[in-house]
This record gives structure tokens, C-alpha cells and sequence, in this order.
């Protein structure tokens, strides 16, 4: 399986600055919780750890695949050129919000970019992107999608169901399992009976007869060149992979989850809050894909050190603003509750 | 003009003239579409009529993710209770994403069901569960009585942007009907009134219309005039023309075959104890199934069901003509 | 005796006590008992005590299967909604094998859930769709209000030889209260009187409840003397202490955090309208959720919701303070 | 792996026994639309193909074991020694039915035999099965519980989600998967990707890193000793195994579906009556498990063919009186609808 268009310098240099992009923009949400309190409700999930595999993923579609993801949902569309105003703006509950303020952090959506919607309950977009992959084999026009979901979510009926019509359909999908050690708090070998065996979770594809593939999702050209054969699969319609991408949640699953009056906040992940083990964090840490991508380019030589200060520079006035459009774009008036409940 | 069809063919020749009409329209579900001479593989194709696997979560879950790319699927769901298996892509996917998405994408497809199959089969294929559909905000819930109905509310059904319940009385199925040719839509959220009178109302759904429309042919004969109304959808409910017959009337009696507490007579009884009281001269009867899981031993089933006699004495109940017992 | 303790922790010492008591009460779900050191692996062990993965049809469906093999499990679901993913199992498969069995078997077991998380929990998390699971024969349905019901509900659902689904609203989860000490059931089927009045009966299940009480507050202010009622549980629903009520007051009015078609306000409202007709003095006015997908926005999702105001208006209306609008 | 208890001369007749009564049970069910029209309402399955199968199955359960089943479960009970009076009572809908006329044919259940119940939604019965499994595992006596099920019902969310936690937590069961070539009119290659793309279809278990085969389900002798290794690894601790148990129905799925007045029968199966492929359901025939078995021990010198005569004569007796008995037995008080329906 080869990738569909090799990586040049400048390419390259994109990918990192998305997923600086990503880091900054998760950052900024979770700074939010501290700078500006009560400005995000409910249960917002980031993306850091999972910037490489984001990013390597979304950068081996054309303009006109699409892609599905789940309520940890802000990489993607900033991938894939989603402005980061209305996607704060969103996030924050305002008019100017991506979804007008309704969706929020968990359902975000922008169809003009071929990202067309997210669903908060585990698993349940693998058959929307599904649904998306047969239209796209009924217009016959090469689309592809792709479909995001956690390991969690591979327990769940919705993933087998889906993966079995896709296998049996040729259907041009690749789906994208962000292994990432997690399922809120609880490890992948607790629930898991591949991982409980010693397996990679890709073993799954097995019971689809398709090809299933784990890789380093922490290696922004592995995860581009894996998909991206994958991509091409689909695209020539031998049909879907599964694609397990490990990674490292760097943040905890979610800001804590605690009724009004409570002011919300990001714990410590996981492995230190719950399972006393900040030697697993520090470890994943050194493993981090931003910093290790940028030391790669500079090594290579396809970035100086200068040149990587000036896309963060970039980076942070450009997420600053998002933040500063978010805060000072107005709520959206009370009816516009009742607006969009029909079409 | 008009032709003559048995109910479920009605229902099938919507679905034929939609799919010829718009090629976006797809048709599949479980055990369809199986060989080479199928009618509707022949007509459009094996892309947009296709069998499924028994897995109504990824099929209507893939309805949702066909009709958010362009397309309007029609799901083939044999029966209501195995969308409970899919019950968070019918509640809780389907009509979330309109709104969600701030009115970005749109959600078009329809769940064909059949329900209420009261005729020996027993504790886990016979519910009557509209009723669970109604009140979710962006979904539609349609339950037509008559093959006419049938037809025209399966277009419109397609034709509309919103996920659509569209569920069909097995015990209906063979009845046969008038059914206008060619092109026919029916609207939603328009009542029918299917019977006059001035003495009681009656609100009827599904299967239940027609032992309502018997009761009132046997208390017609008692002097008791009773207009029989049939709302078609659920969702939108026409609560407008039933509060204009009870104005007239001033008598309610709804008819369900749904458990007590799990039917849509109870939403349209809530609607009229608010908006239609001052019309009220007498308590707003419920005729619904009894309590309990089906049974599959013939007097059993009858026994739980509603029936024209449990319908007449509701009337009489409500004319004065038998005590209101609590 | 009695100590305070907040909502969530008094089900959190039935559920204790419960197990302490009988050994065949299993308590399981996803994102619990993960490490070593959890107090309920520590007290019952991980025999009795698990975590799962995220398969609620398997989750519950094995609850199921091991409540028939003679124990009672407890199934932590953390989200109501969750639940539709695995619907089949609580409507169609937890409340049939008593009766399909013709008796021979029992299903004694707990969902326990929460729900209504309007905290900006935005369009999937939010519902209130503890109706959805009334009129289902053979299926309980409990919705706690105060800390000591939350406990004694809890205790009495484990006893239960039935299934029952355990409702207890998020946003109540820190609310502290007076709980009894020891062994405490509260019985179901039973209303509890939250205050007496005269003049209007309202009923308000789950966190409606306080907002009902405030509104009373309010109007005692103004003259009028409100009776609220708690249901405590909707299946089996008490009627009769509600029809009590009416016949004193004369009026109703229904507060539910659902929407209005899909409510248990709307049951209530017509069992009343049956009922207790005669004692009606005005409309049943309901006080729900608008028709809407619950948007994330904070003003948008207070602005949905029921509230005291909205409560105040409703009461107002009935005692003819303001008009009855349709 | 191999099977507890060796099958001696006494063992295998009674196996041929049970056997010949599933069949000769169902063709009276089968006769009842005939010869009693309306007797039997809704939706009767029929198990005859599968008596190997089932009596294979069920000879290798010790006193205590347990197993569920689907709305196809004439079969299982009669082997473990349910009465054929009760139950065909049931299927009539009388008083003396097993469930007392409420359940009908597809919710037959006898928990005193160690079946628990079934349930007429596909796959629904498989987590069923599972918690009992769990059950048994924590009362720590042993037992193992069987589950069966149909090749359709592995392409529901229930199947892969229950198998996973069996395999996770090393629950005491067994599945056994009966693969008849059919889902109602689907052929097993248009809905399940492994069949079409030419593999068995117990490489699913792989999915769970659980051991999975695929035998002949139509040799008593070889499902006997393939359920039986698998139920000692169950009783030992080791955890499930998936068997696909291969087989061809041979009767239609069930009667025709018809409102009332239509007078239901059962049509020619669907190898005839859709695929018009009667040479697919003649060498079926060839197969049939029931005169093979006969003609095995009889060969084999285990059974005279008068023996062989003197059980048939005895096998249709017995069937005749549950027939007979069925008829006889009342109505049940329709208030008797209301008296179950809380424990
Ligand atoms: C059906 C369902 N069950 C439970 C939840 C609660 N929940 C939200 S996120 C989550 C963890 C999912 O883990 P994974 O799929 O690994 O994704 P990750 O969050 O690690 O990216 C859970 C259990 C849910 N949203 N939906
Ligand atoms: C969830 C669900 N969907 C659909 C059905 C309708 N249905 C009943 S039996 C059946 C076929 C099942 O095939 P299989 O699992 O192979 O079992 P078999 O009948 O061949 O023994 C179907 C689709 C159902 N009962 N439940
Ligand atoms: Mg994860
Ligand atoms: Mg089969």
C-alpha cells in the first residue's frame, strides 16, 4: 500500500503547523476553564496528545472526501480549515459559533468542509460516516471518508455492525480507531479482550475480513502514509481498513463533570489522579508527537529553529483571536433555540 | 381517478413513484432485494435497493449518515420493536443533528415499521409503541389507517427533511381501499375526520379507527352520533381539529392500542383537559390495552385489547347513558 | 435517626447497605471500580463489582440474564440516554420473561441512571425521557427528588423481584438532605405531599420539584396556597393521591423537565381528566420543556427549560389570576 | 481438547432418540397447520436440520448447566427432558402449556431443566446467556451455560459485545453458532462479509481472542465432542469458545406471516420458493442428519433396525399424546393475562 502524494517540504511544514495549530487551540480551551469560568458548560474533550494522527489522517484527503468524528472533535476541522473564531466562538455558546451556539464543544460540524456532523454517544457516528461511505459509492464520483472513534468505542454494537456492511460493500472508508490507552478512566486492558490477550485491537478486522493494520498514531508520516494507502483502497474500490493508531491522551478524558455552582476544571489525567502512576504520564509525555515532530524538521533540516518560532508566533496570535472573537461575540437570541429543530 | 389496492401495496406504490421520481431516494432493510428478479432491484438498481444484515443499528444509523450526504433513505423495518435495538439513532442521532449542527445539514429519511402484529404473536412483536416517538423534537411520527392514507403520507414522508416514523397496523395490511393514481401527498399534521357526529368525539388511531367507526355505525343505532376523528400523524398532532370537534361535541373518548400510560391518547387527552376544558361536559375517556404483555393464547390477546365493545361502553359512559367509574 | 448527606451519596449507602445484606446484589457498569483501591471492590469484592466495557446491550442484557440465574444486579449507567443504545433490552426483553415464562422466572434488577444534565450538556445529554419507560407492563419506574427518597427508593428497587429503572436527576447530585439511618425503604406507588394547600395541586417529579416548591413560596405570597406533589415513582404511578388532591383543590397544574409529548405530565393529566373530571374547576395546565433539541447556549437552554416563573404564570392562569390562552 | 465422557452404545441410541423426537415433534407442529387450522397462531421456527446439532449440544450439560435460546427452541428442551405435552400445549396456547398459554412457541422456557429463556429478538438472548454465565462464575460450582443462536444473529451489536466481555472476564460458556445457510431469505454470503469473502464464519472469535471451529453440524458425534471440549475448557476456568455449528434448515424459516384470515401453513423453503434452486435443498436432503445418524448405528452395529423401528414406533406415540394432549388442554382464564406480569 503506498501513500497517494508523496510528502514535500512544504507539506510537511503544514502538517506541523496544524498541529501546533491543534495544541494551541486545546490549550486555549482549557485555559479557558481558569481565565474566563462559566464561559464553557458541560463537558468539553481535547485533542492534545492526538495532534500527529489528526493531522496525518485529514492531510491524505481531497476536497471532496469527508470525515466523521466523535464528541473529541476540535482537531479535525482546524486540519482541515475550519476558522478557529467560529469554532471558539461555538464552544463558548455564542451567535457566531460554528453551530450558532447550539451544538457546542461536543457536536461540531461544518459541511462545506465535508466534516458533517459528531455525535456525542460512543460509537454512533461509525455508522452515520458508514451511511456517508455508501453514498459516496452510490454518486460514484472517488469521494472517501473517514471515520474517528476511540478504542472505547470498538465495544460497542454500532462499530461490528458497521464494519461487517462496509467489509461486505466495499465501501471507500477507512476507519480510524485513536487507540489511546483510554476509556475515560478506564485502561484498554480492562475492557478489551484483545489487549487483555496481549493483541493489537486491529485484530478486530479480522472478524470483518478486512485489513487491519496498528501503527504509531504518534508519527504524523507513518499515520499519512497508512492511511493514505488506505485512502487509495478505498478510493479504487476495493473497500475499507481499519487502521488502529496508538496514542497518548495528554489531557484528562474530559473537564470534571460537576452540576452548576461547581466551577469546571481539567483535572490530571487519569494515570495520576486515579491510578497513581505519574511515571506512565511522564513517560507518554517524552513521547509527545508536537515537540518530537518539530525536533524531526529541525533535525532534517526541513525547518529552521527561526522559522518554527515564527509559526508559533503565528500560531498563538491566531488562537489568541479566536479566543477574543469567542469571548466578545454576543449569545444568540433565546429563540433561535426553537429555529433549527426542523429543517 | 383512482384504483384499488390492498393497504401494504399502497404503501408500495408511494415508495415506487418517489424513487422513480427523485433518484436520491434509497430503499433497503433486512430481507429484501435477496435474488436477481426482484421488482425494485429491476427498476432502480442494486445501488439504491439493497438488502442489510440484521443490524438495525448500522442500517439506520448508515440512513443517517446517507441523508446527511444527499441522499433519502426509506429503511425497511418489518417491525416497530426492532428499532428498539437502534433506539438512540432513532431518538437521539436522527433529529439531533438539524438542530446541532445550527441548521448546517439536514436529516431526510423514513422508518418504515410495521406494528401491533396482536394475531398470536405473543410478548415481543405485537406493542404498540408509537407513542415513544412522539415528543422528540425534530422527528415525525406518521400511523395512517386507510390504504389512501397510506400512499399519501409515505410520499410526503419521503419528500419531507426531517427523519419520519412511518408506522403501518400489520392488522392492516391486506384491507383494501380506494387509492388515488398517480402522484397524491397527504399532509401532516392534518386530521381526518373520518365519521361525523355531535353527540361524542372519538379519536382514533391505526387499526383502532375502523373498530371505532364500528362502535359509532352500533350507537348510531342507539341515537348516540359520534364523529370519529383520525389524526394520521402523531407527530405533528393535529390537536386543532380535534379541540373543533369537542367544541361541538363536548365529549372525548380516545381509543389506543397501546398500554394506558405508553399511548398517545394520553398526550391528546393532556392537550384537551388544557386547551379544550371549557368545552368539556363530561370526563375524557381512554380505551386502551390493558396492562400487560401480550399474551399469544387467542382469548388472552382479545381479552387485553380494545375492541368496539370496550369503545360503546366508553361512549355510553360518557353520554350519561352508563355511571364514570374511577 | 438521621444524617445529612448529599442526593448522590444517600443512593450510594443503599446500594452499600443493600449488598451488605444480600450477597446476590451485584453492582456494575462502565468507569467504575477500575483500580485496586475502590471501596466497593475493597468491601464486596471484584466478583460483585466490575467495570465494563462500553456495551450497554451487553451490560444490561446480562444483568438480565443473571437476575434469572438468581441474583439482583445494579447497573451503573451514569446517563439515562445511554440507555437507547441497548433499549431493546430494558422495554423488550427485562419486563417479558415473567410473563412470556407464564411465571416461572423473575428479572429482579436495577438501571440506575441519570438524567436532565441541562448544565450546557447540549442536545444528547440532556433529556428527560423517564416517560419513555412508563406503560411498559412489568417495568418500574422510579424518580427520586430528596436525598432520604433517593435512598429509600434505592433500597426498596433492589428488593424488588422486577425490573426498575432507577431516574435521578444530575442536577440534584450535590443537593444535600436529611437521610434516615440504617435500613430505610420508601415504598412505591406512594406520593409524598411536599406541602399542603387549598387552592392548586401541582405535580413535579424529579428536580421540577424544588422549582414547583419555590413557585409555592411565591404564590403563598400572593394568597394562593399551593399543594405540590411528588410522585416519587411514575410506574407504578399514585393516582390516587393525586386525584385526592384535585378533588380539594379543584385545580392541577403538571411541571416536567420533558417535552410535552413525551412527559409524564401528560399521563397524569389524563388519568385527571378521566378521573377526577368532576372535581375540576379549571384547565390542567402542564408546565414542560418547549420543543426543542437543548441547545448548548446558556440563556437558549434556560430559556427551554420549565422554570419558577413559568411555574407562578400556570398556577396564576388555573385560579384565573390570568387568562387561559390555547 | 476433548470430550468429558466418552459416548458408550446406550448413549448414542439415546441421542438417535432425541433426535428422532425434535423431529417428530416438529412435523407435528408442522401437521397442526394442516390438520388444525388456526390452532397455532403468529410465528412458529421450526428446528428440524438441526437435531444433530441440538442433541449434540445438549448431551454434553451436567445437571446444573444452563442455556438459552432463540424463537427456533423446540429442539433444545425435548433433549434435556422437558415434557412434549407442556410444551406443545404451549405452542396452542392452553392452560397447560409450559408457560401457561402466554409465552407460545417462541418463549418457551423451563428454568427447572435449566432453561431460562428466549427470546424472539435476534441476538437479544446472547447477553442473556452471557450473564448467566457470569452468575455461575461468581456462585463458583461449576456450571457452564450453552448459547445458542443463528449466523444471522452474529451481525448484531449483542453478539460482539457479549463475546468480548466472555472472553475478557474467562466466562463459563459456550457459543454455539447454527449456521444454516439463511437469515429468513438472505443466504448467509449477502450479509456477513466473512462468508463473502469465503471464510468461515468463526473467525469472528478471533475479534475477541477466543478460540473459535467450525464443524459439521449435522454430526452428533462430532458436535459432541467439539461443544463438550469446549465445555470442559468453560467448566476448567479457561474461558468461552465460539462454534460454528454448520447446518441447512429444512423447512421454511417459519409459516407464513398473514394477518388473521389468511390460513397460515408452511410454504417450501426459500432455496425453492425464492432462488427457484430445488437442487440445493435435494442434496440438503442428502444430508439430513436424522436417517444418517440411523443409518451410522445401524452400520455400525450399535442399532438393529428393529430397535431402530420399536423407538420410531415409541418417538411417534409420545408426540401423538403431546398432539392429543395440546388439543384437549382449555383455554386459559383470560384474566391469567394479567397474573404474571409482576414477580
Ligand atoms: C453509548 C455511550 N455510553 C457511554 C458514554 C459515556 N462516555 C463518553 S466518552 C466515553 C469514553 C470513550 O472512550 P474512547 O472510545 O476510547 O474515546 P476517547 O474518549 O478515549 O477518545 C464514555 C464511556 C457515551 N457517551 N455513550
Ligand atoms: C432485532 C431483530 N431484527 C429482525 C428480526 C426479524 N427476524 C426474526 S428471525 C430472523 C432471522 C434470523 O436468522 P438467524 O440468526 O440465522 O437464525 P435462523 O432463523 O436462521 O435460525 C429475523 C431477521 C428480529 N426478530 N429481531
Ligand atoms: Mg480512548
Ligand atoms: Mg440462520
Amino acid at each position: 500500500m503506498s501513500a497517494p502524494v508523496e510528502l514535500d517540504r512544504d507539506r510537511l511544514v503544514w502538517m506541523y503547523e496544524q498541529m501546533l495549530r491543534i495544541r494551541e487551540f486545546e490549550e486555549r480551551v482549557k485555559r479557558t476553564f481558569i481565565e474566563h469560568p462559566g464561559v464553557i458548560r458541560g463537558h468539553t474533550h481535547l485533542a492534545d496528545g492526538a495532534e500527529a494522527s489528526i493531522v496525518g489522517s485529514i492531510a491524505t484527503l481531497g476536497p471532496q472526501d469527508q470525515f466523521f468524528a466523535t464528541y473529541r472533535c476540535h482537531g479535525y476541522p482546524l486540519a482541515r480549515g475550519t476558522d478557529p473564531k467560529a469554532m471558539m466562538a461555538e464552544i463558548y455558546g455564542r451567535k457566531d459559533g460554528l453551530c450558532k451556539g447550539i451544538g457546542g464543544s461536543m457536536h461540531l460540524a461544518d459541511p462545506s468542509n465535508g466534516f458533517l456532523g459528531t455525535s456525542g454517544i460512543v460509537a454512533a457516528g461509525i455508522p452515520h460516516a458508514t451511511g456517508a461511505a455508501w453514498a459516496a459509492q452510490i454518486r460514484g464520483q472517488g469521494q472517501v471518508v473517514l471515520c474517528f472513534f476511540g478504542d472505547g468505542a470498538s465495544k460497542q454494537g454500532a462499530f461490528s455492525e458497521s464494519l461487517n456492511i462496509a467489509s461486505l460493500w466495499k465501501l471507500p472508508i477507512v476507519y480510524v480507531m485513536e487507540n489511546n490507552g483510554y476509556n475515560v478512566h478506564t485502561r484498554t486492558e480492562q475492557e478489551d479482550a484483545n489487549r487483555a490477550h496481549g493483541e493489537d485491537l486491529s485484530v478486530k478486522a479480522r472478524a470483518f475480513s478486512m485489513p487491519g493494520v496498528t501503527i504509531d498514531g504518534r508519527d504524523p508520516i507513518v499515520v499519512y502514509e497508512t492511511v493514505g494507502a488506505a485512502v487509495a483502497r478505498a478510493r479504487s474500490g476495493e473497500g475499507p481498513t481499519l487502521v488502529e493508531s496508538q496514542m497518548y491522551r495528554l489531557s484528562a478524558h474530559g473537564n470534571i463533570i460537576a452540576p452548576p455552582g461547581v466551577p469546571l476544571h481539567f483535572p490530571e489525567h487519569e494515570a495520576i489522579e486515579k491510578f497513581g502512576a505519574p511515571e506512565e504520564y511522564e513517560a507518554a509525555l517524552q513521547g509527545d508527537p508536537v515537540p518530537a515532530f518539530r525536533g524531526r524538521l529541525v533535525a532534517d533540516g526541513a525547518l529552521t529553529a527561526d522559522e518554527a518560532d515564527t509559526i508559533a508566533a503565528r500560531v498563538r496570535d491566531e488562537m489568541q483571536a479566536a479566543v477574543t472573537f469567542g469571548l466578545e461575540s454576543p449569545f444568540p437570541a433565546v429563540e433561535s433555540a426553537l429555529e433549527f429543530v426542523y429543517a | 381517478m383512482a384504483h384499488e389496492l390492498p393497504f401494504i401495496a399502497a404503501i408500495d406504490e408511494a415508495i415506487r413513484l418517489e424513487m422513480e421520481r427523485d433518484d436520491t431516494v434509497l430503499y433497503f432493510g433486512q430481507n429484501m432485494a435477496t435474488t436477481e428478479n426482484e421488482p425494485y432491484v429491476d427498476a432502480f438498481g442494486k445501488d439504491r435497493v439493497r438488502v442489510t444484515p440484521i443490524s438495525e443499528t448500522a442500517e439506520i444509523g448508515m440512513a443517517i449518515g446517507a441523508a446527511m450526504a444527499g441522499f433519502r433513505p426509506v429503511v425497511e423495518l418489518y417491525m416497530a420493536e426492532f428499532m428498539l435495538v437502534a433506539m438512540d439513532q432513532v431518538i437521539n442521532e436522527a433529529p439531533r443533528f438539524r438542530a446541532m449542527s445550527g441548521g448546517q445539514v439536514k436529516v431526510p429519511l423514513v422508518l418504515k415499521a410495521g406494528f401491533g402484529f396482536t394475531a398470536g404473536w405473543a410478548g415481543q412483536h405485537t406493542g404498540t409503541i408509537g407513542a415513544m416517538f412522539m415528543g422528540v423534537p425534530g422527528l415525525k411520527v406518521v400511523m395512517p389507517s386507510t390504504a389512501a392514507d397510506a400512499k399519501g403520507l409515505m410520499a410526503t414522508a419521503i419528500r419531507d427533511d426531517n427523519p419520519v416514523v412511518y408506522l403501518h397496523h400489520y392488522l392492516l395490511t391486506l384491507e383494501h381501499g380506494e387509492v388515488p393514481d398517480g402522484e397524491y401527498l397527504v399532509p401532516f399534521g392534518e386530521a381526518a375526520i373520518r365519521r361525523e357526529g355531535s353527540d361524542v368525539t372519538i379519536v382514533a388511531t391505526g387499526w383502532t379507527v375502523d373498530r371505532a367507526l364500528g362502535a359509532a355505525e352500533q350507537l348510531a343505532s342507539e341515537g348516540i352520533q359520534v364523529e370519529v376523528i383520525d389524526p394520521r400523524t402523531l407527530a405533528p398532532l393535529d390537536t386543532h381539529t380535534i379541540l373543533e370537534s369537542v367544541d361541538k361535541t363536548g365529549r372525548l373518548v380516545l381509543v389506543d392500542q397501546a398500554t394506558r400510560h405508553a399511548s398517545a391518547a394520553t398526550v391528546i387527552a393532556g392537550e384537551v383537559a388544557e386547551h379544550g376544558f371549557s368545552s368539556l361536559k363530561a370526563p375524557i375517556v381512554q380505551v386502551t390495552a390493558l396492562d400487560a404483555t401480550i399474551p399469544y393464547s387467542e382469548p388472552l390477546e382479545a381479552w387485553v385489547m380494545p375492541n368496539e365493545d370496550k369503545i360503546v361502553a366508553a361512549v355510553q359512559r360518557v353520554v350519561g347513558a352508563a355511571p364514570v367509574t374511577a
